[in-house]
């Protein structure tokens, strides 16, 4: 579904990502950990099209996407969901949502998928009119998911989604991402909160200061120590 | 050393912190927690006088409310922000040196504001500007400015969220040693109840602005109503 | 090897039109100079300075430019700076004319007439208009119903002057001024101000706005429900966009030109011959102060030939004060302040708008009818 | 009831006319500039210069295709004209600062220099004096000793009509709230699936059409003259902030509530005093409402 | 930019126009444009300081310097104070008028605030100019036109002795740039930036937005206020016309020349900008269609004006080598 290969990612001068490789398969769940600072978010957003300077091929159901702009890539079906959530401040609620389906696959789910996501999270629905710049920190949180979710995306890259969140909804987002799975949908995710997260996993992948370290299976991640010990302690 | 007493702050029709009262006591290490929403946020902002709000917080016995936040920080209240703030235009060394300068009774010492740096790891980033540092660094660097400040009382708000094992456990030896070895109590909202168990003698639990219950963290982890409110059955 | 002329014009800026205008006369009287020979031998070159917004380091910058730096023989400006001129070119001694039309230059000229001895206005100033235009108003051959008089004025120097002076005249003459406003630049909607003249129905309404966009557009809102009131604009009937714009829908609208040559049709064959070049050059009837403009270079060339020496400022000087110039309508004098002041050589020149051009209908001083032709009652007075 | 009093209640309904045609013209001004002020935040000081781009555009195509009759011809032909000067200056112009930090400053900067450029290149091609196109609509509605041009009773349902359509685009459709969510965060409208270059410029471009269509209108009522594109400028300005930032509502009520104060002060003490009065309003409101008078917190 | 780099930037400036006099000293022209110059350089450097350095979006400079300029002058023409002290009576009642300006301000956004100062800009010509203006002194719209000059010790310094009134206005430029120079490199300076970046933070941390916004204002209107009084004395007459957009739009060309937030920057532009438009006079009518040419084509290609592309040239270097 998604090959990334040898990619560098640069913010100008610094060179962020240093010929990163990884693959998702359709319907896989790939885990990406990796210290603070380390280029997680660089190469999820290099993927959708958000980084400026990136160099590489990021093949996408056969289709080199990269250089293309995000829109572009939101409607062929691939959503971030940002670790700086990234929301309209000055909207509701109920309008960031329906912006979150505003990709042409979206919209004939709009309904559909509004339902699904106040349904998740309730404190959205009983806040749909207020403005997204008051709303807490973790509101604003659920709400960012929320409206990734809106997009009805095939591939999901999930930045941290946890962050922030009360102890129960860390592990809400786990079923969360457990269901949208089951639906066939593919997800690459940055977490490194929520402990039952590599139950998920198909693939794990590490990087440490722009390169990958690390590449493997749920079990060889668990086998290794020093991964267990930094990375899934919690 | 801090005390709130039946404080109250609405907004519009929504009351986000609801008749609150409790006490901090010189030296502590006092967690907050609750949902998301609970008001724990605002309660820093009410302590440290961002908003207007009805009720009394006292802070070594004197009334505080109704004060300008930096009269508030001059007072040794220090705080950080749920999302990291920084000054883009200035370096991390610089940052700190603002906190120091503006904040702290007294004259600006750079061997204080040098020492800091150090503490916080922020030696290497010190010519940095601030803007694109990675989010372990934001925080630490917002640390590292309130606690220039010379801070009786240091208000942490979910320092840990976004790191991963390993540098939450650095971030908790920091928070032990500013509050053993500097003297300075500490309030600290966090979602991780590892963090609050290991780390604190008083645990409050908030719920849509009210107080569900207080005490020492054992017992409050294990409380039925803050495992259904908050921690969620799977908690464990 | 030329003689250099200095232009200070605004070229730019809001007052760019103005300075067109100025501009037509003064090089038409150079280009006629050169063509004849030019002067003392020697062609004159013309420096133009772009005297902006006549902010005042503008106009003192002008000065040190052109007569500090350019060594010019004369100075041709048109509105230079309200005063502000008269200090800045004061410091030199370079013939320098203006078209200032404003007390205020004249009292700092009076400050110190020796050292502004080379300040030649080439128009009276704003009282003496506004006198020349009462004289008018009060001869015109109509039946004036009421004695009530409206009078609007801009905020700067001269509508004030002129404002003030008219308002004396009436209250002196026994009339009402019913109402006197002072209005910024740039008022364009006028419906307050309508409003109250509907309820006065005053039979004289007179608009001293030195810019056209007001008046015209005072007059297309007043003519929407008139009342039976001469419209007189003073100086604001003279740039050409009031018939240019409003065409013969501007009939019976009454204004003055100061130092103006009456036209179309001028009082004798040179000044006809100076229309008809006029207009064959720009194609239309003369703005004003192409004229004012034109009169006061070669007054200056006249002045030089008979002195002999372009430099010699001291003596130019003297010899325009004394000998004034003999023009295409007369002998014209400036007086003891270095203003021409209107006389029958340099008259005020009294327009009505009719058939939808400037038809001059009286000249003053002395306060006369024009040739054969007549006033007009405008046609919203019933 | 007394004549004296019966002309007092004819002057007020007249100042109140005045105040709505006064609001009604200030309206069909500042509207373009709510939208790319007001909405994108980036200041356009050459708003006022594109307003006399519609009128000389017109102005120039009189002679060709006739006067009155030609309007309609004239709107069809401008609007378009300004909405491709509008989308290519964005492209061209704009678009490259916005890449670049603390992009609004530099683009009113590049505006300032625009304003200059295009009022100054006017005085040039067309001289420094003002032009007029004839009126669209001749001759008055008598009521009694009222009149209402029918000129002014046109602007009037235009500006409000446009205005309200306009604001009704932006908060209810899905291009409307495109424009706004690239306006409020364009990293996160590009994340959603905004295309926020495409929307950033059909912004500007259609702010442009709508100042080429006021332009047009404005310029059959006052004349149009080269330099006179700031104090447009300043003025719709002065009504859009007023009006609260990024809301079309607000700035109509600014529109109508200056148009009255004008109207009013006009009358009573004087127009030389309208501006003082103006900034007076200005200070109270903003003392009351810190975001303008519909602005959001 | 550490302050030793805008010192010597500085330094070399003036350093450089300080000696202009011996090349053009006879040419009253340009030392009167060179004059003009420092003033200009002043009041955009003031203008920078508010604007590009603390971030508060204030268009009301040209009246700061119209209100010092006239407060002066009708203190010299009305009350004959001596032109020294009528210069400093109008700095501080400039820095008492920004403060005033500066208050309802304090809460206000930057379009707000754009507001706010621009209406001070917008009502003072009504003000100058109407009956209130001249029973104050303004001369109404005639404006003043005998303003005495400044003087020191029995000299009198006007444009009839124009070379030791240059230095006297050099002297003059230096002093204001000096002040500039100091109180943004010191602790004030950090405070301005830290306002302007995050004003939660940098309240938490004990940064009084109150004091700081207000002493922004206050200093920027002092020193503009002192210029403004000095043109007047120098020049000797005033005008309403300094407030139509000319200066205005004059001034902010200054600031994109010399780059937004880079403080000599400022002082740079001031003299690129008028020795710019100098140049272009010959083009005449075309002279202003090419200047707003030149500042669009300028902001595309070095954003940061003239001093940040200096910088960056400089930086680049700097890792190159
Ligand atoms: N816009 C930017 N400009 C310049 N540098 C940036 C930018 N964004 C990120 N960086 C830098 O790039 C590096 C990688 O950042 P990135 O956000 O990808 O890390 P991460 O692994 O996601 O970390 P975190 O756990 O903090 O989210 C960091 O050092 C960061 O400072
Ligand atoms: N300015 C505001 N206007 C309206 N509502 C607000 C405002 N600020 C906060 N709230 C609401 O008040 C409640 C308390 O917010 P607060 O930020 O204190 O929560 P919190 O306990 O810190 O939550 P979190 O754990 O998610 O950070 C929330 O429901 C929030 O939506
Ligand atoms: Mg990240
Ligand atoms: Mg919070």
């Amino acid at each position: 579904m998604l090959t990334v290969t040898d990619l560098n990612a640069y913010y100008g001068q610094a060179q962020v990502l240093k010929q990163v490789s990884i693959t998702a398969d359709a319907g896989q769940v790939v885990v990406i950990l990796g210290p603070n600072g380390h280029g997680k978010s660089t190469l999820l957003k290099s993927i959708c099209g958000l980084v400026e300077r990136v160099v590489g091929a990021v093949i996408y159901q056969g289709e080199n996407i990269l250089g293309q702009p995000t829109d572009r890539i939101v409607n062929q079906g691939l959503i971030y969901i940002a670790e700086n959530r990234e929301l309209f401040p000055h909207m509701t609620v109920l309008e960031n949502l329906k912006l979150g389906a505003y990709a042409k696959s979206a919209r004939a789910h709009e309904k559909r998928n509004l339902e699904m996501v106040f349904d998740l999270f309730p404190r959205l629905a009983d806040r749909r009119n207020q403005l997204s710049s008051t709303m807490s920190g973790g509101e604003a949180r659920m709400l960012a998911v929320a409206r990734g979710l809106m997009s009805n995306a095939e591939l999901l890259c999930v930045d941290e989604p946890s962050l922030g969140l009360q102890p129960s909804l860390r592990f809400e987002i786990f079923s969360i991402i457990q269901k949208i799975n089951k639906q066939g949908k593919t997800v690459l995710l940055v977490e490194q909160n929520i402990p039952q997260i590599t139950e998920l996993a198909d693939r794990i992948y590490v990087i440490e200061e722009g390169r990958i370290s690390f590449e493997g299976s749920k079990e060889e991640a668990l086998s290794n120590e020093h991964l267990k010990e930094i990375f899934l302690g919690m | 050393m801090l005390k709130l007493n039946h404080v109250t702050k609405k907004f519009g029709e929504l009351v986000a912190v609801n008749d609150l009262s409790f006490a901090v006591e010189a030296g502590q290490v006092f967690g907050i927690a609750g949902p998301n929403g609970a008001g724990k946020s605002t309660v820093y902002n009410l302590i440290t006088g961002f908003y207007p709000f009805e009720g009394e917080i006292a802070f070594e016995g004197r009334n505080i409310a109704g004060r300008q936040p930096h009269e508030i920080s001059k007072l040794g209240i220090a705080r950080t922000f749920q999302i990291p703030q920084t000054f883009p235009s200035l370096t991390v060394e610089q940052s700190v040196g603002v906190g120091n300068r503006f904040g702290a009774r007294g004259r600006f010492d750079p061997a204080y504001v040098e020492s800091i740096l150090a503490f916080m790891e922020l030696t290497p980033v010190r010519h940095e500007p601030t803007g694109q540092l990675s989010l372990l660094d934001k925080k630490r660097l917002m640390m590292g400015a309130a606690l220039a400040t010379r801070p009786k009382i240091l208000m942490l708000d979910e320092p840990m969220a976004g790191s991963n094992s390993n540098e939450i456990r650095s971030l908790m030896e920091s928070i032990r040693r500013i509050n053993a070895e500097m003297g300075i109590t500490i309030i600290i909202i966090e979602h991780f109840m590892k963090v609050l168990t290991e780390l604190t003698s008083t645990l409050l639990i908030i719920e849509t602005g009210t107080k569900v219950c207080m005490g020492d963290p054992e017992t409050v982890v294990n409380d039925p109503e803050v495992i259904e409110c908050y921690l969620g059955e799977s908690y464990g | 090897d030329t003689i250099p002329v200095g232009v200070p014009l605004a070229m730019t800026g809001a007052y760019t039109g103005s300075g067109d205008d100025y501009f037509k006369g003064i090089k038409m009287a150079i280009d006629e100079l050169n063509a004849a020979g030019g002067l003392l031998g020697k062609q004159l070159e013309i420096i133009r300075y772009d005297s902006k917004e006549f902010a005042p380091e503008v106009v003192m910058q002008g000065a040190d430019y052109l007569c500090g730096q350019k060594k010019v023989a004369s100075v041709h400006a048109g509105w230079a700076g309200w005063g502000q001129d008269v200090r800045a070119y004061g410091k030199y001694e370079v013939p320098f004319f203006a078209d200032d039309g404003s007390q205020a230059a004249v009292d700092v000229y009076k400050e110190n007439p020796e050292q502004y001895s080379n300040i030649f206005q080439l128009t009276d100033v704003g009282i003496e208009q506004a006198k020349s235009m009462f004289r008018v108003l009060m001869a015109l051959p109509y039946e004036y119903p009421n004695k009530k008089a409206v009078i609007i004025n801009t905020d700067d120097s001269w509508g004030v002057e002129v404002g003030d002076t008219l308002e004396a005249s009436f209250k002196e003459k026994g009339w009402q001024v019913a109402k006197r406003e002072t209005v910024p630049y740039g008022t364009n909607e006028w419906g307050a101000i309508l409003t109250r003249i509907r309820r006065i129905k005053p039979a004289l309404i007179h608009i001293e706005i030195p810019s056209a966009q007001e008046n015209i557009t005072f007059f297309r809102q007043f003519i929407k429900k008139p009342t039976p009131s001469i419209i007189s604009l003073g100086w604001g009937i003279t740039p050409r966009e009031v018939v240019e714009n409003l065409g013969t829908a501007a009939d019976g609208i009454v204004g003055e030109m100061p130092t103006g040559l009456p036209g179309p049709k001028a009082p004798n064959a040179a000044g006809q011959a100076w229309i008809d070049k006029f207009v064959g050059l720009y194609k239309h009837q003369i703005p004003a102060g192409s004229w004012a403009t034109y009169t006061g270079v070669m007054a200056w060339a006249n002045a030089v030939k008979n002195v002999g020496d372009a430099y010699n400022f001291k003596a130019v000087n003297k010899y325009l004060k004394e000998n004034g110039y003999e023009g295409h309508q007369g002998l014209i004098k400036w007086d003891a302040d270095n203003v021409l002041r209107a006389q029958a050589a340099a008259p005020v020149v009294h327009y009505q708008v009719q058939g939808g051009e400037l038809m001059a209908i009286y000249t003053d001083p002395p306060t006369k009818a024009y040739q054969d032709s007549t006033f007009i009652v405008p046609r919203w007075i019933k | 009831m007394s004549e004296d009093t019966l002309f007092l209640i004819y002057e007020l309904i007249d100042v109140i006319i005045s105040g709505l045609t006064n609001g009604s013209v200030y309206a069909l001004m500042a509207v373009g500039l709510t939208l790319v002020y007001g909405v994108t935040k980036a200041f356009n000081f050459a708003y006022g210069s594109f307003f006399n781009l519609g009128g000389y555009l017109a102005w120039l195509m009189i002679p060709v295709v006739g006067a009155v009759g030609g309007y309609v011809s004239i709107f069809i032909a401008v609007i378009p004209i300004m909405f491709i000067v509008g989308y290519g200056l964005e492209k061209s112009l704009v678009a490259p600062l916005r890449k670049r930090p603390e992009w609004e400053m530099k683009v009113m900067m590049m505006t300032l220099g625009l304003a200059l450029f295009m009022d100054n290149l006017y005085a040039v091609v067309f001289g420094g004096r003002v032009k007029s196109l004839p009126p669209i609509l001749e001759g008055t509605l008598d009521v009694g000793d009222l009149v209402f041009s029918y000129q002014d009773i046109m602007i009037f349902f235009l500006s409000i009509g446009g205005i309200l359509l306009f604001g009704w685009i932006l908060n209810n459709t899905r291009i409307g709230m495109a424009v706004q969510a690239v306006a409020q965060n364009p990293e996160g409208a590009k994340i959603v699936g905004i295309p926020e270059k495409r929307i950033f410029a059909a912004t500007f471009a259609i702010s442009t059409a709508m100042v080429g269509f006021g332009g047009i209108l404005l310029s059959q009522k006052y004349f149009i003259s080269p330099m006179s594109g700031g104090a447009i400028m300043v003025k719709s300005w002065v009504i859009t902030a007023f009006g609260g930032m990024g809301s079309i509502r607000g700035g109509l009520y600014a529109a109508f509530i200056i148009g009255m104060l004008e109207a009013f002060v006009g009358y009573t003490l004087g127009m030389s005093y309208s501006m003082i009065a103006l900034f007076i309003l200005l200070l109270t409101t903003l003392a009351l409402r810190p975001q303008g008078l519909m602005g959001r917190a | 930019m550490s302050w030793q780099r805008m010192a010597a930037i500085m330094g070399v400036v003036y350093g450089i126009v300080a000696i202009l006099p011996l090349f053009v000293g006879d040419i009253r022209f340009i030392m009167q444009i060179l004059i003009i110059c420092l003033i200009w350089a002043v009041v955009a450097s003031c203008w920078d300081v508010i604007m590009g350095f603390a971030g508060i979006f204030s268009f009301g400079q040209v009246a700061f310097f119209v209100i010092g300029a006239y407060t002066s002058g009708i203190f010299a023409v009305s009350w004959q104070v001596p032109a020294v002290l009528a210069i400093l009576m109008a700095g501080l009642f400039t820095a008492g008028m920004g403060v005033l300006v500066g208050l309802p301000c304090l809460k206000l956004a930057g379009p707000y605030v754009a507001l706010v100062t621009f209406g001070v800009h917008m009502t003072l010509m009504p003000l100058l100019r109407g009956d209130i203006g001249i029973a104050l002194g303004s001369g109404g719209s005639v404006g003043i036109l005998t303003i005495p000059p400044i003087t020191l010790f029995g000299y009198a310094f006007s444009s009839a002795n124009i070379i030791p009134t240059f230095y006297l206005t050099l002297a003059l430029a230096v002093t204001c740039s000096v002040v500039i120079l100091v109180v943004i490199n010191s602790y004030w300076g950090t405070a301005f930036l830290a306002l302007k970046d995050s004003e939660e933070f940098a309240v938490s941390l004990g940064i009084s937005a109150f004091k700081y916004k207000l002493m922004v204002f206050a200093l920027t209107s002092f020193l503009t206020g002192v210029v403004g009084a000095y043109y007047g004395h120098y020049i000797g007459m005033l005008s309403t016309r300094m407030l139509e957009l000319d200066l205005f739009v004059t001034l902010m060309v200054m600031l994109v020349v010399g780059g937004i937030g880079k403080f000599p920057g400022a002082i740079l532009g001031a003299f690129i900008t008028v020795t710019v438009n100098e140049l272009l006079a010959p083009l005449g009518s075309y002279r202003a269609v090419t200047m707003g040419a030149l500042v669009v084509i300028l902001v595309l290609l070095l954003p940061n004006g003239v001093m940040g592309f200096w910088l960056r040239r400089s930086k680049a270097g700097a890792t190159s080598t």
